[in-house]
């Protein structure tokens, strides 16, 4: 049974679907854009990532490549250049150390020390996130890794609908982006989704502006900065929370580079506390970069900060240990109620 | 040349039916818990799992002739290069389950076994083994002893940085080292021949001037055979080799993969291949009669029904164990006062 | 003509000797500590990290390795693991790209995921920092970079005093050590140092502990909060200020992790006003994390607060605009006269 | 076998002395400002200068078999190839010397020169040029051109895993790439036996099933044979070669270099084998006079004259300018506009 607003889009999809989709409609408006990974033809993508792209668009425009991260994302790099489209996977953030050269010293600074005579239009796909106890060294989402570091647009979307319209955005951009896809939002049939990240998706193409956080929960109580699974975590905190009288504003930042100041700041001038929830290590990373945003930005503005993350330690593998390390719903909860108190 | 004795046949025999064992009991306690539906984040063990039933002989063909003190670096894939390096057995099992008696308190998993008793170590990243290996021979030459270090990888990771660079820094030193290429003929899904080329992984060899040889049949004596040459041109101070050996993926890639992108005709063909039985019919050759046979495997099977059973037993760890074993020593390092003379004036910043 | 205080401690060093008579000192006490780089033997390091080991320690224990980073930095892994206690050279901190995996999925992480059964006591030493035009690739910090991901202690001297305490630390810690000595600091021939980083340096052997910042300049106005050159930079702002009026604290973190909070905390109770100046860049970095600290700590306690630090572009190659985005002596001045109003 | 005419001799004999006389004269330019005692971070040019003095017969051998359309990527010593390649002089020498009119808007300098008119680019971090140059081999396949693609490197950037993977991408997809190996026998202060095996680095193409072949003297015209066989091979769709040339470092790794690590004897060998008068040489033995080879000296030198010329009147950028170019579109990408349906609900999240 599907309610009015999904009639009027037409049907939901998962944020793999969405992904995909979008990726397929650009393959097929423009010959230029191909997608390269370890098991994206035939496999479909670890993550779901690319189901179905070789049966519609053959070998060479979905490539599987070999355990040479260097030298394929180095070979984007060089296509893109040549101005080709490239989209190219790393099957999981945690490998970004096998080719971080390319990544970051190639694909993001080649535009700038070109003075803008070179373009890099190409996407780098990677699955993001934990709790499924995969362990130290493939449970990472590295938001503040990768947002560090100039040069690369880095998006993370929460939904299907936001996962669609920033993939079109992505690929159509004439500059590196680093599309990060949380594993768990995905809807993979072995790794169930939870309820939010599956929306209403319209069939047409339409782009999300990189750099615009959605509110995706109004509240005038404490506001949530989140992005990733974490929105549909501190989503369901909020619900819990409403029970107990405190209105929650949930803000899905949706991309980390560029990052929307702006909306945050909004939010906090009137609610005047923070809770910042993030699934990446919490020293040097995301929330001290919201945190101290507001803070330079209006000082004045805040009442209260908290910030939710992974302590910092590497992700264990055992249960109870990930659970521990992992902000939880009722980790975010515990902070709303702490700020608000 | 290294031929197999009898009783190294038993030996290898044990060690392989071990594995076979453990791989398929593992399986069995995998998807328990896991039903109806495939939930990867349910039950027993947690995570990925990636069994290699199937690639026995090459772990056993090898390690059998290594001793504690030598280093081996596994993969993704370790459970029967760890059971043939003497890992372990039930905390190896209690790490796997995620428990605190785990060789690793239960912070490492099935793709980070560590054990220091035998000088074992894993990593998941395709490759990335090599290195550590190469430093384990670098160790043995500069203390002038005569271990050896062995780098286990499969045929998708010869593409990898980290594989090729490690062939020139053990070659141009002529390091204690052997790095083992099992080929299973896939990467997840990808066959060979899609992204690799030469076809016969130690060619790699050639370009860095170095021992390379391929054993191309699913034979634990034969790998036996390569492997003792290899171990010994190591322990005696004469260099590096890289040892490919054909193995067969019995199994999916990992756990719960549908291998949709796999002929049937090839897990037919991996299926008949198999090296335990292989072995079991050359044992016979020797006179090793059915009873011996039946008695090893009865060993094996309870061997791995005891490591499983006590692994089951053992807690869970505590949540706040999670922030333990981020480091060896407190944070602050070896001191956490500043020196004497800090206030002579030298820690002020100098003259300006 | 030395000061009292220098007769007392012997004589004045650079920073690089003070680094080099540390090594050379823990190599003597211990065979099993080695050295390993690019260039570290006959050249004795591009940067002076390694002057005269060679002649003293021979070929074996001061090695020249192949420009294969993931290699000899994983080697280095593998030694420690063995129990040698190899000191492993990153030539510029700008290629960690090419050997990320080893250093943050071997070297930072398996400790921990070896639940405490194994150890990795290596440092790995790295050179830092820009302001002399030699561009993108070759002129960063990246300390927020390395703080950020856990596993590794992450040291930054500023001071020929430090480094040598740090160092030696560094080399005693069973734990990898990642000792960031800025290029500019060294006293290196062709890259003259300013004033501060030559500082008297005691003879004997002694050790500086980690995560504790040291209050390089007392104040009651601001607190300046920095760390590497920018030390230096910052006490001669304050110097300036000092004539306007306005006392400046200058605090040098020394270490990045562990982080001495406690200090800097303590300070802006006195001060109630923050600048925090970096060479690294701005967003999801050192500035954000010390802001966010002393929020989430003490909301109170701020009156305002500015960072200053390398605007969100890799570093430009030409003077004029590589001048532009480090932060220099009068940036630093400018934030604090504007915290201070 | 494509040997070089007449013509074509004074053409490479032409771009190696303008290659010869650049760096020469950039060496003057370079220390002027800087002494005494040499300070790095001063002078008319900015930061490190890596001169490639004794090279040009490997630059001049395979480019000049090159097109526009043709990609090269170059590493921290790109002067010469660049020359070759016939990235603009004058905006090239702009650049080095930091300035607005510069290639790259002075923003990269001596080590990124980017020249998209003819498809030349450079990277400063070893070896890594190699991939982007796999990268545009792919782009022509794909977009089945005969185009081709350069990567240049020197002989100890080859244990580099960016360039070990960058020959199996390239091998298994049979693609036109051509990789040139500069061995002037040192990277820095590092001999090649010290660092390095085999000697002969070509060999590294026989573990990747793929072409590989030494050019072993100094001299342009074996270069240019060989480039011909190795660029024909790309063009017509028959896959890599790995080429290397033996050429001579007649100057330091870097300007500020003392050498002292290099033996007096190995330098005045370098000095001794002088590709360029190598070429005049032969060039006479073909009837081109002394007076000719005068001529094209000149031209030469008034070429890099003017271009030195140019280049210092031009401006130094705006400090300011350092914030542009980041990227190539808006940080927001191609809109700025939330889609219209985005109230529609859609953009709520779901139904949860
Ligand atoms: C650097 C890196 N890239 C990709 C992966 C994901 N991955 C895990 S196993 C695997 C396939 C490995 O194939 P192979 O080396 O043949 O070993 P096998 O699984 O067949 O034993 C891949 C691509 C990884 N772990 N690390
Ligand atoms: C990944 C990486 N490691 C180290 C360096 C520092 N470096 C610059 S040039 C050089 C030597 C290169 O030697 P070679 O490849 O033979 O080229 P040559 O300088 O002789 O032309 C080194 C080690 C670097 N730029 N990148
Ligand atoms: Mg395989
Ligand atoms: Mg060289």
């Amino acid at each position: 049974m599907s309610t009015p607003e999904q009639e009027a889009v037409g049907r939901t999809a998962t944020m793999s679907d969405a992904m995909v989709e979008a990726v397929a409609h650009e393959m097929r408006a423009d010959e230029e854009v191909f997608y390269m990974g370890e098991d994206v033809a035939d496999y479909g993508g670890i993550f779901d990532s690319t189901t179905g792209l070789l049966d519609e668009f053959g070998r060479d425009r979905v490539m599987d490549v070999p355990i040479s991260e260097t030298a394929y994302l180095g070979a984007a790099v060089g296509a893109a250049q040549a101005g080709m489209r490239p989209i190219a996977e790393l099957m999981f953030v945690d490998f970004f150390g096998v080719a971080m050269d390319q990544i970051y010293n190639q694909m993001a600074k080649n535009t700038y020390m070109s003075g803008g005579s070179f373009s890099v239009p190409m996407v780098l796909t990677t699955a993001v996130g934990g709790t499924y106890n995969d362990a130290a060294q493939h449970s990472q989402t590295l938001y503040g890794t990768f947002a560090h570091l100039p040069g690369m647009k880095v998006v993370a979307p929460s939904t299907a609908y936001d996962a669609k319209g920033l993939m079109h955005n992505a690929i159509r951009d004439d500059d590196p982006v680093v599309y990060m896809f949380h594993k768990r939002l995905m809807g993979i049939g072995w790794l169930p989704a939870p309820d939010g990240p599956k929306t209403p998706v319209p069939k047409e193409d339409y782009t999300i502006p990189f750099g615009k956080a959605d509110v995706k929960r109004e509240g005038d109580d404490v506001t949530v900065v989140t992005l990733g699974l974490h929105v549909h975590r501190a989503l369901e905190a909020a619900e819990m929370l409403a029970d107990e009288g405190i209105e929650t504003e949930v803000i899905d930042l949706r991309t980390l580079k560029p990052l929307d100041r702006e909306t945050v700041l909004e939010s906090v001038r009137k609610t005047g506390r923070l809770v910042v929830v993030d699934e990446d290590y919490r020293s040097y990373g995301v929330t001290g970069e919201i945190i101290s945003s507001v803070a330079e930005a209006d000082l004045d503005s805040l009442e209260a900060v908290e910030r939710v993350a992974v302590p910092d330690v590497p992700i264990p593998y055992s249960r109870p240990m990930e659970d521990a390390v992992i902000p939880g719903t009722d980790d975010v909860a515990e902070a709303v109620r702490s700020v608000g108190e | 040349m290294t031929t197999a004795s009898p009783d190294q046949l038993r030996r290898m025999y044990e060690d392989m039916v071990t594995a076979r064992l453990y791989e398929e009991r593992l399986q069995d306690e995998y998807m328990e818990g896991k039903r109806p539906g495939f939930d990867i984040s349910t039950g027993e063990i947690p995570g990925e799992l990636h069994l290699a039933a199937g690639q026995e002989a090459a772990a056993v063909g090898v390690c059998h002739h290594l001793r504690d003190d030598d280093t081996v670096t596994a993969p993704h894939r370790p459970h029967h290069v760890a059971i043939a390096k003497r890992v372990d057995l039930k905390r190896m099992t209690a790490e796997i389950f995620g428990r605190e008696t785990g060789l690793c308190s239960g912070k490492g998993g099935h793709m980070h076994l560590f054990d220091p008793d035998v000088n074992f170590a894993c990593s998941g990243i395709i490759a990335e083994g090599c290195p550590p290996a190469v430093g384990a021979g670098l160790a043995a030459k500069k203390r002038n002893t005569d271990s050896v270090a062995v780098a286990y990888l499969g045929e998708g990771a010869i593409d990898q940085g980290g594989f090729l660079e490690s062939l020139n820094l053990a070659s141009v030193h002529d390091l204690p080292v052997v790095f083992v290429v099992e080929d299973n003929d896939w990467a997840i899904s990808m066959p060979k021949e899609r992204v690799t080329r030469p076809d016969d992984g130690s060619k790699r060899a050639d370009g860095f001037d170095m021992h390379g040889v391929r054993v191309d049949s699913d034979d634990a004596r034969a790998v036996y055979e390569a492997g003792g040459e290899a171990v010994g041109r190591a322990r005696d101070g004469n260099g590096p080799t890289l040892l490919e050996v054909q193995v067969h993926r019995r199994m999916g890639h990992f756990m719960g993969d549908p291998e949709t992108y796999r002929p049937e005709e090839d897990q037919e063909r991996a299926a008949a291949r198999d090296s335990i039985d292989r072995l079991a019919a050359d044992m016979r050759e020797f006179g090793i009669d059915d009873q011996e046979l039946e008695e090893i495997r009865d060993r094996a099977a309870n061997r791995v029904d005891e490591a499983v059973t006590w692994a089951k037993q053992q807690p869970l760890p505590e949540p706040e164990a999670a922030h333990d074993h981020a480091f060896t020593n407190p944070p602050e390092g070896v001191t956490s006062e500043e020196p004497e003379f800090a206030d002579s004036g030298a820690a002020a910043g100098g003259d300006d």
